[in-house]
């Protein structure tokens, strides 16, 4: 990153944001779209039943904890790359 | 899913870079949720034989309500994430 | 959307055709890949036999209903969920 | 598919955002039917027990016989699409 | 393409050249992935194993081979589809 | 995988859109990296089980390890891929 000049930076910055607002979204999509797939089987009714739910709710905890996980695992090996360089 | 609830009151004045690139980042996620749901509920409810070009009345049914029950699940999901990020946990981002 | 003023939706209204002809195109080419995916799956020539073509046919046909049926319930929910709030 | 078939005649005059903004849109839709075609004959094509790093000759002629086919799908769904269009159904958008 | 006048054919040529960098790129993650999921599946140890990194090896070759393969077939197909019109 | 390492020197200059462009394709690219090995890493260590909202710790431990060696896949991938680039093949575009 010290490569760019501060304003480039700066750009920069706000270019990482709009990104992050995106992945954000990204990846909540694909939390539902893995849960849906997951736990919703039932279509002789259109309310979620009571073991969908519980299931959803596992699913998305998980997926949460598990997201949450390997960001960090990725930040640390991605750190570790740039020193290596 | 909040849609586009930006609160903005003066009608004519110059347009807000900042509130038209969070409406853009809001149209792109109902596009991806659409486009995901498409997918997933094709996977649900249409057979792969495609002996008929035509939806028969069990799909019909079943698509009608794979829609509403994955806005529910969307809600679901929304509702648990919320919980999680003023715990210990969270969508965590690059 | 009319928390946005005029200019606002004005230029809202101009990104939404653009996204929407790039969303189009998006489930165009799904739509390719899965009748593909499905249907095609002699590759001792490489002309369609004319069970595969049938079959695209049909797929297509479908698929097209499928996304509408889809596209309509989706409209419907969305309405809902925006008088909700 | 059609690319590119945009009329325009000056060859000089100033640049049409329009007309980029068709081609774009036409450029990203070869793209994406790109990476799926790539991606649809690996699956139909190539066996993932890889006990060489080559394609052998089966696989070679699979691949071949697998773009053309691609194609003529491309094609026959443009052909049900336009059909449908006329009638009462199509492609819908969110 | 020649019914962009001159000053577009520019334009659009440096919006080739952004989205095959993009395009490269996507090509490439995607072969990361694809060999990831075919050839690692042993979890007990953090380093791959050596006959993980012998797949790895012929996964990406072959699937250089047929990119570049599928390339050159697209290429002409396209080709052959821009004439007839 | 190279992440912003793009030379430059003058700190306060005006900025150069080129640059800017290959930070931003880098940043798409780091970005695409991590979401399939988001998905990739719940595939291999995930049970579709869903009997506890946690994380055991098998799972958490596979899903250590499936990151470190992802990350290696990568780099390994790399490798391959350069050789070929001098070679007689390569990444082809469209």
């Amino acid at each position: 990153m010290d490569q760019l000049n501060n304003r480039e930076q700066q750009e920069f910055q706000q270019l990482v944001e709009q990104k992050q607002m995106k992945d954000f979204m990204r990846l909540y999509s694909s939390l539902v779209q893995r849960c849906f797939t997951d736990c919703v089987n039932d279509f002789t009714s259109k309310a979620l039943s009571s073991r969908e739910e519980s299931c959803l709710e596992k699913c998305s905890e998980k997926f949460l904890k598990h997201s949450e996980r390997v960001g960090q695992r990725f930040q640390e090996q991605n750190a570790a790359l740039m020193q290596k360089r | 899913m909040s849609f586009l609830g930006l609160g903005g009151q003066n009608p004519n004045g110059p347009s807000n870079p900042q509130k038209l690139l969070a409406a853009e980042a809001e149209l792109d996620m109902v596009t991806d949720m659409f486009n995901r749901l498409v997918e997933s509920c094709h996977e649900k409810c249409i057979k792969a034989d495609y002996s008929s070009g035509d939806l028969n009345a069990n799909e019909g049914l079943c698509l009608d309500r794979c829609v509403a029950k994955y806005f529910d699940v969307n809600t679901k999901v929304g509702e648990v994430s919320m919980r999680g990020a003023d715990g210990n946990y969270g969508l965590e981002d690059t």
